[in-house]
């Protein structure tokens, strides 16, 4: 995902890590996925950022399509092999890490609940997505014909769920018309029934979508294509694929939140942690892709970076609805 | 099937045929070998590591036969409607809608002692693994909807179901999680000695026994083996072969969902949408890799568990992806399959 | 909802176009599947071998667009390795089971899960992290007829696969009950043994029912990939392959009846997302996803006769044994 | 025995030194058979003597383990059914190879053309089967389904597909053993037709009546061997039976007919019993009928009349549509067919010997099946009742067709029972084994049992019945004292024809 793009986000391209001066004492690393790295989302991202910390030098160790019952296991061998910080990326691997986190006070984890649940050494890393989701809503509020936009889920999640919301929010803060169609599709792979699902949207006005999920999200670029309406990317940059379509991506850029959990492991700052890196640190950007540069005017993309700054700042507190 | 017989000769291949199963786990060992190869993993190296992985300790061979348990359970269950020739293939639903059963027990009475509750839970998942797969029994019976296909439907139905509770009527109150709150530690299966073993495991095995003698010493199980064997001629032994019908499936759907239940009783600790490592088709492959014969059963949840186990650990350790591990898995259920089809056949 | 929204035209042709949609990738396997069960194999592994047929397809259609520039013929090269794709996991099957006499459930079942890894690995090995696509076919709208008031829109505005769907069924159907060859296999589903006295040879047109039935669900596969999608991913399939085995006793093995099977599911399912597409919220978007496997179970419940069902259907036919 | 001196050239068929095993049965041992041109030759033997094996390998549908075949003094390797075909070899089964969902046309022709894309149109087809099945006077429907017509009707669709492949050497296996009398007579006319115009027959049968009628020469074959070859006429039914068991045979009678019966009381009676048949509507009609203790009830009639449901009704696996069955104490019941309703050919001896009683003592204690009892008790039986078997855990399906028969009359009889039901009892056995059966029934008889029996052998019906029901299209047409009956008559009523003056009993 490092097609060039025009970012309105100086923090995600500039994003600074600090992995570098680590190269001595290189940590070491742990990822588990439960689904495959190669999902163009949620795991995929994780696996990148991983794989670009082994290249500057980390002991990076991951494992994929590991299902919840069997994670116990897989934190355990990792952390007798001496790896910490070990992420475990999946709000359902939640009770396995707290439970070996108590075996291994000496070992840190990190797991993706997004709850603000921790323990002395288990962190936890919020995913605000509805962060950026709010900068897309004011996006679709000016690119949409309709005013209608609509959400594609995989699941009906709170990650995904509160991004529909987010964007609601963010688009009718520029136009009190816009509405919101969300649905979920019931798998995260099945772009088929996504595609189908978007289409269905689409028949009742929709001409913009955000996508949670890979398969939602590319199911929704085919019906925008179909429909000529406008798609989002999902956690990095689907450009590529449809590119006439894909006006915005959501980029979630995982590195600096990893490299930080092995600062903070190596700083022994690690106690109680609960990593909420969006907007503010770069983590979580926004970007309008080049073919749609034109069809937002100068103002409103000054208008969008002056949302992204607001939020970074803290000025504004994007609404977080998970149900 | 056919049975070995034996035949006055004496060339090699004869000698090798007992063997076949064996060769047949060697060779999909060789083939897998290649794969490995192209992953740019030495074959021994890695089979050393799936071995160890498997068997190397007693905490890699407590992670087997933890996954060994909800697969022997369930293989069970598979091995009584196979031999009455009910053509289950539900197991995957049943187990989902016994743990759901089961959860709302752990749920509703958190307090009660864990004598107490551990066994209503049980009952709860068996019960509704059992009901479960009797919607299939009675649409078989009343209408002759077909088992396997209904089974299948109820399959996607069930597990719906569950991720509708999880997400809505039994989700945490406070939480944002689609998951029910953590069972109260008196609705946990305790475990045996300090070990991460548990009871559930004691149950499974006793299934072992209790499926044997159902099946070969008791006048239901001999019922149920009759009408599988010929259901005409059941039928006019006087045999009720409806009700054997729906016993069986009854039995092997309840046996689903007590799977169901330990499984989230001991390893999840809530209810959540997805609590299943797809156990219910892995159950019925061991059950028919058991020769669907108790013991057998026991061997291959063992040997099956086994292999996912070191398979899982080919990507753990080696960084060899997941998938690779799977093509292994399933090349060598194939091999041992064509196996032990040449082993049992005649002349 | 509203059903005045609901009862319009145009929300008709939409529903049935989807219908058709969704119904073609699964219809083609239900054929496929209908001449494997009628020559007495049951193939449960459908899912793995449309998985085949999927990437194959997709991987030849890529290479070819890349190395020719063109799509068509790259799209419909694919299809044709969908075929082949499909042919060599039935290969497989038949090898295992009409051959060696193995268990059929156990072999398909074990068949989806050999599927659902070879494809993931050399998806991975080969297309892996990248967002690969094809450019599939364009739709072909047949002079005249496309232009028929509704009608038009619903049956004759669509790739040319489509088209070719609606013919296989025909040709199935043809096939099966008015050729010679079609005779011999309903007769080796039927009863093995009076076909192997009549001088048929059992094992061979078990071979090449298996072999060709399991190509039409690979071709299945890479329509899905090839020409709907344009991508492959690794959890695409989602159950079509089961869906398929589940219509095919729908059908009481008979082509028409197959096409009427999957209109009906990919119905029920386009309307599902409907129905979540106009924003019900009271009804919990499980229960609309529900929707397709209870209608299909309640067709059922028409029932299938003991007189449909191939007669032999599921037991290896062994020579020389005696029943 | 035969002089060896007609060389195999000469010979149809010469088959030489067959050895075929079934994993430690040796089925046939070193047979050496020979088939002139234009002959019926008889293949005798009891049950389990290796004819259908012998056979089987003639048209390559089994491989023998040694031997050769000659045809017309070639050396010739049949490795399927299609070479056999090919050298003109044709067989019609003792279960018949039928697809039962075709129709009489599809089923001739299958296999047959598939060098033809097509089939051929019924428009053409059918004429053309007809005017080959007049050509042999067989009577046909080329459009009619299998499972429509009757057993004697399926046969000659087995003799037409024979001849539609051009069968120079045609293989009977117990042809008759499910016809009617008159089917049976049709059919050897029909032999005897076909062997006229050249076509050389092996015909099996037990019934040494047939043999002697329609045979040139009888091999006789015995535990798996060719214990020799003779010209029929030049022999007697005696020697014959004599060759084929190595020992005496006497034939049990029923033979006092008629004494005292009416002393006794009913043990079976069926008021106004109506029936549903398979395809809606009633395969029985209206039937009265009962059966005293300690007599013997034979129904006779061509199979296909309602024998089958009434079977069924009484003993209770078809629902009355009309009307009443009374029964005196428990019933037994040796089913019409077997394979489909009485033994699990995967389940051992044991197994089924107790098939019908293990969920009640002694089989069975506190819910556990009592296994060393019923082992113990299946030994016995099998001694009592001669069933010839290894050992009592041998699987029931690899018993020879007497010997099956054998274990449904131990399990049967052996149950305690006032009324008993025995539906084609002798249906494929031979001459050892019938005799069995018969003194079986009778001794039932004397024990005061009520028997009906229903046969479609009306020999067997005569020798056994006290009185005598005829079915004829699910309705009774008459019921006689067998002593007054008139075969003509019987005859006449199972064709459906009713004549004659007696009067109802
Ligand atoms: N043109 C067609 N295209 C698709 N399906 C057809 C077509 N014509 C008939 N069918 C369907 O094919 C099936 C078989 O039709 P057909 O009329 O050949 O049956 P049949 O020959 O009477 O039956 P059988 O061959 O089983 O004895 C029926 O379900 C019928 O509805
Ligand atoms: N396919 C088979 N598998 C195993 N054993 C077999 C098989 N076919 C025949 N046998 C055995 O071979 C022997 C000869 O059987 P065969 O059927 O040839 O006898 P038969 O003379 O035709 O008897 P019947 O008069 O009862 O028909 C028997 O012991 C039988 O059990
Ligand atoms: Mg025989
Ligand atoms: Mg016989």
């Amino acid at each position: 995902s490092s097609a060039p793009t025009t970012s309105q986000s100086p923090g995600t391209t500039s994003s600074p890590t600090s992995t570098g001066s680590n190269q001595g004492k290189a940590g070491r690393f742990a990822l588990i996925m439960n689904g495959p790295p190669t999902d163009k989302s949620w795991n995929q991202k994780a696996y990148e950022a991983a794989r670009s910390l082994k290249s500057k030098g980390v002991d990076v160790v991951t494992s994929e399509s590991i299902s919840p019952a069997d994670v116990e296991r897989v934190l355990r061998q990792y952390a007798e092999a001496g790896y910490s910080p070990i992420v475990a990326h999946s709000f359902n691997y939640g009770d396995a890490v707290f439970k070996v986190a108590k075996e291994f006070p000496n070992v840190n984890f990190a797991w993706a609940g997004g709850i603000n649940k921790t323990a002395p050494n288990v962190a936890d890393y919020d995913q605000p997505f509805y962060e950026g989701a709010y900068l897309i809503g004011l996006i679709g509020a000016k690119l949409s014909k309709t005013g209608k936009l609509g959400a594609l889920y995989g699941f009906d999640i709170p990650v995904c769920h509160s991004m529909g919301e987010a964007m609601l929010a963010g688009a009718k803060s520029v136009r009190p018309d816009a509405t919101l169609t969300d649905a979920a599709v019931g798998n995260w792979d099945d772009v088929a029934k996504a595609k189908e699902a978007a289409l269905s949207q689409a028949e009742t006005g929709v001409d913009f979508w955000i996508g949670c999920g890979q398969g939602p999200t590319l199911g929704q670029i085919e019906a925008a294509k179909t429909r000529g309406g406008i798609a989002t990317s999902y956690v990095g940059d689907m450009s590529s694929i449809e590119p006439k379509v894909v006006a915005s991506n959501l980029v979630w850029n995982i590195e600096p939140l990893f490299a930080k959990m092995i600062e903070d492991t190596q700083a022994k700052k690690f106690t109680d942690q609960f990593y909420k890196m969006g907007v503010a640190q770069g983590v979580v950007a926004v970007e309008v892709n080049p073919a749609f540069k034109d069809k937002l005017t100068s103002e409103q993309l000054k208008e969008i970076e002056a949302a992204r700054a607001k939020i970074a700042s803290g000025e504004l507190k994007v609404p977080f609805v998970p149900k | 099937m056919l049975n070995p017989s034996a035949r006055s000769s004496s060339s090699i291949w004869l000698r090798l045929k007992p063997f076949a199963p064996i060769i047949g786990a060697i060779l999909a060992l060789l083939l897998s070998g290649i794969l490995l190869q192209f992953s740019g993993a030495n074959p021994l190296q890695a089979y050393q590591v799936m071995l160890m992985g498997a068997f190397g300790g007693s905490r890699q061979i407590t992670e087997t036969l933890l996954k060994a348990t909800p697969l022997l359970i369930i293989g069970l269950g598979m091995t009584i409607a196979f031999r009455c020739r009910v053509w289950n293939i539900g197991a995957e639903g049943q187990y989902y809608i016994g743990a759901l059963c089961g959860s709302l027990v752990a749920l509703t009475l958190p307090d009660l002692p864990t004598g107490v509750l551990i066994p209503l839970i049980l009952i709860a998942g068996t019960l509704g693994g059992a009901l479960w797969s009797a919607i299939a029994g009675v649409l078989y019976l009343l209408r002759g909807i077909n088992l396997i296909i209904c089974t299948l439907m109820l399959n996607y139905i069930g597990i719906l179901a569950v991720q509708y509770a999880a997400r809505v009527p039994l989700r945490q109150p406070d939480g944002f999680l689609p998951e029910s709150a953590s069972f109260s530690s008196n609705a946990q299966i305790p475990v045996l000695f300090g070990t991460r073993l548990h009871w559930g495991m004691t149950i499974a095995l006793l299934l072992v026994g209790g499926v044997y003698i159902l099946l070969w010493h008791t006048p239901l199980g001999f019922h149920l083996r009759a009408v599988g064997s010929r259901l005409s001629v059941a039928r006019s032994m006087g045999i009720k072969t409806g009700q054997s019908i729906l016993i069986a499936l009854m039995m092997s759907g309840g046996l689903a969902g007590l799977a169901g239940i330990i499984e989230v009783s001991h390893t999840y600790t809530r209810l959540k949408g997805e609590i299943s490592d797809s156990y219910g088709f892995s159950g019925i492959l061991v059950a028919l890799l058991g020769q669907l014969h108790p013991i057998g059963v026991l061997i291959a949840s063992v040997l099956f568990s086994a292999l996912m186990v070191g398979a899982q650990s080919l990507n753990v350790t080696l960084q060899i992806p997941a998938s690779a591990a799977q093509v292994i898995q399933a090349l060598v259920v194939l091999f041992v399959l064509a196996g032990s089809a040449l082993s049992n056949r005649r002349s | 909802m509203s059903w005045e929204q609901v009862l319009t035209w145009s929300f008709l042709i939409a529903l049935l176009t989807a219908g058709i949609r969704l119904a073609v990738p699964v219809l083609l396997a239900v054929l496929g599947e209908i001449i494997t069960e009628r020559s007495g194999v049951m193939n449960l592994g459908l899912e793995g071998v449309m998985l085949v047929g999927g990437l194959a397809g997709f991987g030849v259609a890529a290479s070819l667009e890349q190395a020719t520039g063109n799509a068509s013929l790259a799209a419909w090269g694919g299809l044709a390795a969908g075929l082949i794709g499909g042919a060599l996991m039935g290969l497989i099957m038949a090898v295992l089971t009409v051959s060696l006499k193995t268990d059929q459930v156990v072999t398909g079942v074990t068949l989806v899960l050999f599927g659902q890894g070879l494809t993931a690995y050399l998806f991975r090995s080969r297309i892996g992290l990248s967002g690969t696509r094809v450019k599939g076919l364009e739709d072909w709208a047949i002079p005249g007829l496309s232009n028929l008031p509704i009608i038009g829109e619903i049956l004759f505005n669509q790739t040319a696969i489509v088209y070719l769907t609606a013919l296989l069924v025909y040709a199935c159907w043809f096939f099966l009950f008015r050729t010679n060859a079609g005779l011999s296999l309903r007769a080796v589903g039927e009863n093995p043994a009076a076909a192997e006295t009549s001088g048929l040879n059992v094992d061979r047109i078990r071979y090449l029912a298996v072999v060709s039935g399991s190509a039409l669900a690979g071709l299945g596969g890479a329509v899905l990939t090839v020409v709907q999608l344009r991508l492959f991913t690794e959890g695409m399939m989602a159950g079509r392959g089961w869906i398929a085995i589940a219509l095919v006793f729908f059908s009481r093995w008979q082509p028409a009846w197959a096409l009427w099977g999957a209109l009906l599911f990919g119905v029920a399912d386009a309307l599902q997302y409907r129905i979540q597409a106009l924003g019900s919220k009271d009804l919990p978007y499980e229960f609309l996803l529900m929707l397709p496997y209870v209608l299909t179970l309640v067709a059922l419940l028409r029932g299938t006769s003991r007189s449909d069902t191939p007669a032999s259907l599921g037991i290896p036919y062994i020579k020389e044994d005696r029943s | 025995m035969l002089p060896q001196s007609n060389s195999r050239d000469d010979m149809a068929i010469a088959m030489i030194g067959i050895t075929k095993r079934f994993g430690n049965v040796i089925a046939n041992q070193a047979i050496d058979f020979q088939l002139k041109p234009g002959e019926i030759h008889a293949l005798l033997g009891e049950n389990g003597a290796g004819k259908t094996t012998l056979m089987n390998i003639l048209c390559g549908l089994y491989e023998p383990d040694q031997g050769a075949i000659h045809l017309q003094g070639q050396l010739r390797k049949f490795r399927s059914a299609r070479d056999a075909i090919a050298a003109g070899i044709g067989m019609v089964h003792q279960h018949f190879m039928l697809v039962e969902s075709f129709t009489v046309a599809e089923n001739v022709v299958l296999g047959q053309s598939s060098h033809r894309l097509l089939q051929e149109s019924p428009k053409q087809l059918y004429p053309r089967l007809q005017r080959l099945a007049d050509q042999y006077r067989l009577k046909i429907n080329p459009a009619a389904q299998i499972w429509q017509l009757s057993v004697g009707e399926q046969q000659r669709v087995e003799i037409l597909k024979a001849l539609y492949r051009d069968a120079k050497i045609l293989i009977f296996d117990e042809p008759t053993a499910v016809l009617t009398p008159q089917e049976a007579q049709d059919l050897i006319a029909t032999l005897k037709n076909l062997a006229a115009q050249g076509t050389s027959i092996v015909f099996i049968s037990h019934k040494l009546n047939e043999v002697m009628a329609v045979c040139d020469r009888v091999t006789v074959l015995r535990d798996g061997q060719a214990v020799g070859t003779k010209i029929v006429r030049d022999c007697t039914e005696r020697e014959l039976a004599q060759l084929m068991i190595g020992r005496e045979i006497t034939s049990a009678r029923n033979q006092d007919l008629n004494a005292s019966r009416r002393a006794l009381e009913p043990g079976l009676t069926l008021k106004n019993v109506w029936v549903m048949g398979d395809r809606s509507f009633p395969a029985l009609k209206e039937i009265d009928l009962t059966v005293h203790q300690g007599e013997i009830v034979g129904i006779a009639g061509v199979d296909g009349n309602g024998q089958r449901e009434l079977e069924e009704a009484i003993v209770g696996l078809r629902s009355l549509k009309q009307g009443e069955i009374w029964m005196e104490g428990n019933l037994a019941h040796v089913p019409s067919d077997r394979y489909s309703m009485g033994l699990l050919t995967e389940f051992s001896i044991a197994e089924n010997l107790v098939l019908k009683d293990v969920q009640s003592s002694p089989y069975q204690q506190k819910g556990l099946l009592r296994w060393r009892y019923i082992f113990k008790y299946a030994a016995d039986l099998v001694q009592q009742f001669l069933i010839r078997a290894a050992s009592v855990k041998m699987q029931a399906g690899k018993l020879s067709g007497g010997n099956a028969q054998k274990v449904v009359f131990a399990r049967e009889l052996s149950r305690d029972h006032q009324v008993l039901v025995a539906a084609q009892p002798t249906r494929g056995l031979d001459i050892g084994a019938t005799e069995f059966v018969h003194t079986q029934l009778l001794a039932r008889r004397e024990a005061g049992v009520a028997v009906l029996l229903i046969s479609t052998e009306l020999d067997e019906i005569l020798k056994l019945s006290d009185r005598i029901a005829v079915l004829y299209e699910g309705a009774i047409v008459d019921v006689v004292d067998t002593q007054s009956a008139n075969l003509d008559d019987l005859g006449l009523w199972m064709a459906g024809k009713k004549g004659g003056d007696f009067a109802e009993s």
